[in-house]
């Protein structure tokens, strides 16, 4: 019976990735103030990206270099309007939601049909073979262990480095931030550059591990999800990293339940997930205190100087 | 005192704002130890040029020199290398982000690393301005926020201080201890910038002052040499009249009364009410002393009607009860309302004046139809209220936040006063609002007991309330005091029950039971 | 010499007309730059895109069965949108409005009655409205994030019109194909124009546009919304609950949502199938902020919107052009549509700020 | 010198989804290599089965398409709108069950396949579980597993298939992880009955076997894959297109399987033994010569009622509106 238990943990893995990359990209993104509604177009164009280049390079390392950058790239163009230009956020971030579905299809023509050989496993002979822990600690590939690492990453940077108590102040109140003498402008866009990259890092995930190959949106609507998880996670990085494992959990257990024909309907199942997230977030926001310490005040707030 | 050097001059600076110039050639200078103080109306310049100095934002001409060197301020963090320190007008505090973080963020990664907390203990109490690094800025009372500014400054060893208002949010007991703070850094040979409209805080306070009226400096005086009066008329550059109030009023019957108001505050770190009690008659101003952070805003939320009243609790405007009517429905019989918070909250930023008079007066005023806003009725009370309340704004079309704070409080009080409540009920009226202002707004509240009105007024301004009330009470966590005449207390005795002593106990004061 | 930009006092008439005609221009040079990089004929191609598709009754026909779903969804959007909430969850309540609005041409599918239309677009605009009042609940009880409850529940109806599709309202003799009957001609919007497609819907999202521009424009209701969305505390000042606003908002966008969901099943489609929208919802979230949440601004967004679907029809039928240059051709429109709106609120200065003499400054009065 | 012929298509997904909308257009493609210069195709993709179609379908023939292919189900009510106001342009809807006097439908007997891939599938089984990925319970999918169990315990009696719904055509990541759950609960052939290659590069990975759909998916499977069900639509687009050509197009239905070659099967994994192969070919050549049906009686539904008498042939209208899971599925039927 339960054998299939630690298989259905690495699933929960992969299948979260993605997830866990842009939510922590998009909550370093938003403790600065800004709401990029456009991971999806960010991870989208990283996915490509990282595949063209990795089944043209044949080099793995370039390939997620190169999803970063890419995710990174559409950020920039989302950080331009926003930041300098005062562009709303809402709609910009959907624009690059259009824009990079079809800039990734656009690119990704012609390498429809090619197939990428998936990202090394690290495996330690001995510590992989531990059982059961062995292979979930260890037998991952180079991104999953990216993916945890840039949630410790995020929230160390954010809770215990002075750039990250800047980041959090902007987020909180640029005007004061800006009166002190730190420059909003630089460090949002320095901010967005590296969620960008992060949601790229997440689209390099689909295309060179998850499922290595290139189809046009493939990322099917998980940009959506990691902005929920952002909310989810009020917040925080460790519990976006939760939030996505959950997320992705429910998803292959209601999977495993309807292989085991658990007499549930199927669209019931499949809509477990959705149901959860609102069920847990109810939970979570009915102290309303917490939620509303970690939401960043300036959230989708525009900052302009005076003069 | 080292009089050999300045520790600051400007030489002509000039800036420019759309539309206006917001500092005209100004030259100043500031010796070391000196605490000079800034004055000048609402929108005089005062903080635009602070800013400046403090590299904020830079000036479209002039020059500037920092102990006879000239030196330039790109931004702050240069300011605070050179050796100045700023408390905004404004706070620049986070909410919530720990009062160490506060200060990590705005002092030099040097001093912010390795034991900050323990510095910050150790300056904070050297100063008799006690802080504990740990806790969140939301759960921090004004004062303390304040402190947390200041030592925020002291901690860069500054030596010249600039501080923006600083006391138009502290309590008298804040502001004496900030007073100590300010004259031992004085001793110590830092020099202080300070802006108030606080006139004779002034007079206590500086050694020397610069007048500034529409981006110019008018004059410089020594405030030991002048009087509060002279000084204003200075600022205004025309005579000072100051609230009158006639002597032996005779009040008529109550207008106003609440009966055991408990409320359990909504507000995440806010004060109960507990069994409030009061009686204001027509006629009489009464008002409310206390620290700020005592109950204050609940009552105030309560009486307007934003918050429900609490059980048992019940408020009578006259004969009628009101416990159970909404906020418009109150304003309909009579009520009216100056919150402390002008943008936001008594006016709404990004809105029009003539859509602001909607705010409050769209049923009172008729300024509503069938559901549909009148313009044309809106404007012309608009109108009404820029002219009799002396607003200064190109016309009904401006933005409310657009107007400088004195400018915005006397609309909000034009708007409310000239729907003829029955009873008024203000908080905190005169924040920040320069001395010309507060005594045009303080009359307003004394011509309305004129027309038969009662008045409440909420505030920490003690001179302010003894100036214009005919009975006070203090309010303390939640509880109320009995109101007293003026006449028969004092302004110690005042200061005691805000500090939660009663008055029964007086006498026995050494008990020390809080 | 400096350039600066200043706020402007109020917004520029001028420029709030201009800037989406300069947007459209730089989208159509940009265009011509990656037409001429695909090896098309640039002029030919921007032709296709922008004006082909309106050069004909039917065209500009299509151009507004394309906009009204947008339009109706944008506007109601534009509520919640100017108060701060924000109901991202528009396609599930449309999904919703379609299946109440339909689900009663299906239950009542013999009735030949005039009263049937009347009664799916009540029935549409309640589903949708029901739909939104699920986050509104769970905002003003529990103070639940509308973003992320209205966006899941998207996820939701789409499985429930799954479910319903492939059981309940499944047409009888569709060998259970997941589709519904065809409704009879009671239960369809009646056509505006004879020979397009043009139906009822396109007047229902311009009258919607008319009373949402009443509200905004002189009605209380959209002033306490929109003091709600700037000064949260002031509007409480004013007498408005935030929790009555929440409500009002998110039955509103539900419930136009909901109609909007009704009109497409029950006018250009006919019948309920899988999918009832490409993606309305979502559209009309950019829609309404291009719009700049203004009803009249928000019928030209749709319509603007809706021409480059049909563009990318053109261009792929007439320049063979993939899809996907649509994609990354409405991306770029939408970038310069945003960019220059900067130029409403802001104007350009070179050089230095002139100085405007002040009233008050000449007046005399120095003392001591 | 004649006009050019133009035909039209309209594609739900993107050409380059690798699945079915890949297939139809390699159709199209075909269409252009036989009749060269003769004719011009032209296709819109992503074409939404919402209230878009009639549109894209009035634009197409309104610009001179003659023949124009509508290649998913969601089309049918809007191609025949269409056609109503179009009589000279000739509609040819895939999957549909409606026709009129200017469109035709057509489809493939992709069970027929399902059939052969099931018998191979019982076989090969180690495990005796098949995992299929499946995306909506509707007949044509349903059709297929009914197919697949059918062959499949007809060579193995032992034989279980789980079924993971997933509910998308395509979301390869979602397609993935349900290949993995069916393996890890211990399937060992996967099936899918959804677009994109993802399942076959799962069972790849994990050393497990695997069939193709629509197309051959040997390139991500090279190992897994034991053969692929192709849906091969080029032989009817050129046909239909040289009878509208000739004026001999008439209005019809076509549903066809490995008889005609609108199904086809790509080659078997060289892994499979040749007695396999044997009964596997067998199989697909007596369907082809009429002497085998997958859909023979005796066949019971789930609750062991004979549906189909022993010795009968299930009818097409059974067939085409399969809402039922035959004996042998043990999972609870997902619509109602
Ligand atoms: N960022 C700005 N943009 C445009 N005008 C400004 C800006 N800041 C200040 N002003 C204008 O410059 C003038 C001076 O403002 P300033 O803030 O220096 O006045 P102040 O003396 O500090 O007034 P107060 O006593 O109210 O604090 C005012 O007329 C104000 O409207
Ligand atoms: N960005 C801006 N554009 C235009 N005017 C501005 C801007 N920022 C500030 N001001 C104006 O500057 C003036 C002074 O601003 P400041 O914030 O120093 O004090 P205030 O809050 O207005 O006054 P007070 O302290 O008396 O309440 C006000 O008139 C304000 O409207
Ligand atoms: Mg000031
Ligand atoms: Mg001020």
């Amino acid at each position: 019976m339960l054998e299939w238990v630690l298989p259905a943990i690495l699933t929960i893995i992969t299948a979260s990735t993605p997830l866990v990359f842009a939510a922590v990209g998009e909550v370093l993104v938003e403790k600065s103030g800004v709401l990029n509604l456009g991971i999806e177009g960010m991870m989208v164009v990283g996915a490509i990206a990282a595949f063209a280049v990795g089944v043209t390079f044949e080099s793995a390392t370039l390939a997620i270099i190169s999803g970063a950058v890419a995710g990174a790239f559409l950020a920039f163009i989302f950080g331009l309007l926003t930041l300098n230009l005062l562009a709303n956020q809402v709609a910009t971030g959907l624009a690059l939601t259009i824009f990079g579905l079809g800039l990734s299809s656009l690119i990704g023509h012609s390498y429809v049909g090619k197939t990428f050989p998936g990202l090394p496993k690290l495996e330690i002979t001995l510590l992989t073979d531990i059982p059961f822990l062995g292979p979930i600690i260890f037998g991952q590939d180079i991104l999953v262990y990216l993916s945890i690492l840039s949630v410790f990453g995020v929230s160390w940077f954010l809770y215990r480095t002075r750039w990250g108590l800047i980041v959090r102040a902007i987020g909180e109140n640029h005007d004061a931030a800006y009166s002190i003498g730190y420059s909003v402008k630089f460090v949002r866009m320095i901010v967005i550059l590296i969620g960008g990259a992060l949601a790229g890092l997440g689209g390099s995930y689909l295309s060179l591990a998850y499922t290595p190959f290139w189809v046009e949106n493939m990322t099917a609507g998980r940009g959506w999800i990691a902005l929920a998880l952002v909310v989810f996670a009020s917040w925080k990085p460790g519990r976006a990293l939760l939030g996505a494992y959950l997320f992705g959990g429910i998803t292959i257990i209601q999977m495993h339940a309807q292989g085991f024909d658990v007499q549930i309907p199927a669209q019931v199942m499949s809509s477990l997930p959705y149901l959860a997230t609102i069920f847990v977030l109810v939970l979570i926001s009915r102290d309303s205190s917490r939620t509303l310490l970690n939401a960043p005040a300036c959230l989708g707030k525009n900052f302009q100087p005076s003069s | 005192m080292q009089v050999t050097r300045t520790r600051l001059k400007l030489e002509n600076i000039t800036k420019h704002y759309p539309g206006i110039i917001a500092n005209d050639s100004v030259n100043m200078s500031v010796l070391p130890g000196e605490i000079h103080a800034l004055l000048g109306e609402n929108g005089a310049g005062k903080s635009t040029l602070v800013k400046f100095i403090y590299g904020v934002h830079g000036a479209d001409s002039g020059r500037m020199f920092w102990e006879d060197k000239e030196i330039q301020i790109s931004n702050p963090s240069e300011a605070r290398k050179t050796g100045i320190g700023m408390v905004f007008q404004h706070f620049s505090l986070f909410d919530a982000l720990t009062v160490e973080e506060n200060i990590a963020i705005g002092i030099s990664q040097e001093l912010a690393t390795g034991g900050l907390s323990d510095k910050i203990i150790q300056v904070s109490n050297q100063y008799g301005l006690p802080l504990d690094p740990s806790r969140y800025v939301y759960t921090l009372s004004v004062g303390e926020r304040q402190r947390i500014e200041v030592v925020r400054c002291l901690l860069q060893n500054p030596r010249l201080l600039i501080m923006d208002e600083p006391t138009s949010v502290l309590t008298p007991q804040e502001v004496e201890e900030l007073f100590k703070t300010l004259r031992r850094l004085s001793d110590e040979g830092i020099s202080i910038l300070y802006i108030s409209h606080k006139l004779q805080e002034i007079k206590d306070l500086c050694h020397k002052a610069t007048i500034m009226r529409n981006g110019k400096v008018v004059s410089e005086c020594n405030p030991d040499d002048e009087t509060t009066r002279s000084m204003a008329e200075m600022m205004m550059g025309k005579d000072f009249i100051s609230p009158e109030r006639r002597e032996n009023k005779s009040f008529g019957s109550t207008k106003l009364s609440l009966r055991n108001i408990n409320r359990v505050s909504h507000h995440q770190h806010g004060v109960d009410l507990a069994n409030i009690d009061l009686d204001i008659k027509t006629g009489e101003v009464v008002g409310i002393a206390g620290i700020a952070g005592n109950g204050q805003t609940e009552l105030l939320e309560v009486l307007s009607g934003e918050v429900p009243v609490g059980d048992e609790g019940i408020i009578l405007l006259g004969d009628r009860e009101v416990t159970n009517l909404n906020t418009n429905d109150r304003r309909k019989v009579g009520m009216a309302f100056v919150p402390e918070e002008r943008l936001g909250h008594g006016a709404v930023p990004n809105m029009s004046l003539w859509e602001n008079t909607v705010l409050s007066a769209a049923y009172s005023m008729d300024l509503v139809i069938r559901g549909f806003v009148s313009k044309v009725s809106s404007i012309a009370f608009c109108k009404h209220v820029i002219k009799k309340f002396n607003v200064h704004t190109p016309g009904p079309n401006t933005f409310a936040s657009a107007l400088s704070g004195g400018n915005l409080q006397k609309f909000i009080f034009g708007r409310e006063i000239l729907q003829n409540p029955k009873v008024l009920i203000v908080l905190q009226p005169t924040w920040g609002v320069d001395a010309g202002s507060a005594a045009r707004i303080r009359q307003s509240l004394i011509d309305l007991t004129e027309n038969e009105a009662a008045v409440l007024v909420i505030s920490q301004d003690l001179e302010e309330l003894l100036e214009i009330s005919d009975r006070i009470a203090v309010i303390h966590e939640g509880k109320l005091s009995p109101a007293y005449p003026v006449n028969e207390i004092t302004i110690e005795e005042i200061g005691l029950l805000m500090g939660g002593v009663k008055k029964s106990e007086f006498s026995i004061r050494g008990t020390d039971e809080n | 010499m400096k350039i600066r930009f200043e706020p402007r006092q109020s917004e520029s008439r001028t420029v709030v007309f201009l800037s989406p005609l300069v947007a459209v221009l730089f989208t159509g040079l940009f265009s011509m730059l990656i037409f001429a990089i695909l090896g098309v004929d640039p002029i030919t191609a921007v032709y296709t895109f922008f004006i082909g598709p309106v050069t004909s009754i039917a065209g500009w026909a299509e151009l507004f069965v394309k906009a009204t779903p947008l339009v109706l969804i944008g506007i109601g959007l534009s509520f919640g949108f100017r108060s701060n909430i924000w109901n991202i969850g528009a396609e599930g309540q449309l999904t919703i409005g379609a299946l109440t609005g339909g689900g009663l041409a299906l239950l009542f599918y013999n009735v030949d009655s005039v009263f049937l239309l009347p009664a799916m677009i009540i029935a549409g605009i309640f589903g949708g409205a029901i739909w939104a009042a699920i986050p509104a609940f769970l905002r003003v009880r529990f103070n639940t994030n509308e973003i992320l409850t209205s966006l899941m529940l998207v996820y939701v109806a789409q499985l429930i019109l799954s479910y319903l599709i492939q059981g309940p309202m499944r047409a009888p003799d569709g060998y259970n194909f997941p589709e519904s009957r065809l409704f009879h001609d009671a239960a369809l919007l009646p056509t505006l124009i004879s020979e397009t497609r043009l139906h009822a819907g396109w007047i229902a999202a311009l009258f919607f546009a008319v009373i949402a521009w009443i509200l905004w424009s002189r009605h209380i209701i959209g002033f306490q919304v929109k003091v709600a969305g700037d000064a949260p505390l002031a509007a409480r000042f004013s007498g408005v609950r935030e929790k009555n606003v929440t409500w009002l908002v998110l039955l509103i966008s539900g419930g136009a949502a909901g109609l909007a969901g009704m009109i497409e099943v029950s006018g250009p489609i006919g019948q309920i199938v899988p999918i009832i929208s490409p993606g309305y919802g979502f559209t009309a979230i950019i829609v309404a902020f291009l719009g700049r949440l203004h009803p009249i601004g928000i019928i030209f967004s749709g319509m603007l919107m809706a021409l480059t679907y049909l563009g990318g029809d053109a261009a792929q039928i007439e320049m063979k052009l993939p899809n996907a240059v649509t994609g990354v051709f409405q991306g770029m429109l939408l970038f310069f549509l945003l960019a220059t709106d900067f130029f409403v609120r802001y104007r350009i200065r070179f050089g230095a700020l002139r100085e405007t003499p002040d009233k008050e400054s000449s007046k005399k009065g120095v003392v001591g | 010198k004649a006009d050019p012929l133009k035909v039209g298509f309209i594609y739900i997904g993107p050409t380059g989804d690798h699945g079915w909308t890949y297939e139809h257009d390699q159709g199209r493609i075909a269409i252009e290599k036989s009749l060269g210069s003769k004719v011009k195709t032209t296709y819109v993709e992503k074409v939404p089965e919402s209230a878009d179609a009639a549109r894209v379908l009035t634009k197409l023939a309104s610009s001179g398409h003659k023949l124009i292919f509508t290649t998913s189900f969601g089309y049918m009510n809007p191609t025949l709108k269409v056609a109503k106001k179009f009589p000279n342009v000739k509609f040819e809807h895939a999957t549909g069950y409606k026709r009129s006097k200017n469109v035709s439908t057509y489809s493939g007997r992709f069970y027929e396949g399902r059939h052969v891939a099931g018998l191979i599938a019982g076989k090969m089984t180690k495990n005796n579980v098949i995992g299929y990925v499946a995306s909506f319970p509707i007949p044509e999918v349903i059709r297929g597993i009914n197919a697949t169990i059918i062959a499949a315990r007809s060579v193995n009696p032992n034989v279980k298939i789980k079924i993971i719904w997933v509910y998308t055509w395509f979301d390869p990541g979602k397609e993935a992880d349900a290949a993995k759950a069916l393996i890890d609960q211990g399937a060992d052939i996967i099936m899918q009955h959804t677009d994109s290659p993802a399942p076959m590069q799962v069972a790849e990975k994990r050393g497990k076997l695997a069939f193709g759909q629509a197309s051959d998916m040997k390139a991500f499977g090279p190992k897994a894959q034991l053969t692929a069900i192709i849906d091969n639509w080029g032989p009817y687009y050129v046909q239909r297109t040289k009878d509208v050509m000739n004026g001999t197009w008439k209005s019809k239905d076509t549903w066809t399987g490995l008889k005609t070659g609108m199904v086809t099967m790509a080659p078997y994994n060289k892994s499979i033994p040749a007695d396999v192969v044997a009964i596997a070919e067998k199989a697909r050549k007596g369907i082809i010569d009429g002497s085998v049906h997958p859909f023979t009686g005796p066949i019971k539904n789930q609750a062991g009622k004979i549906v189909v008498k022993a010795g009968e042939r299930a009818s097409d209208g059974m067939l085409l509106g399969m809402n039922f899971y035959v004996e042998g599925v043990d999972s609870k039927y997902p619509a109602k």
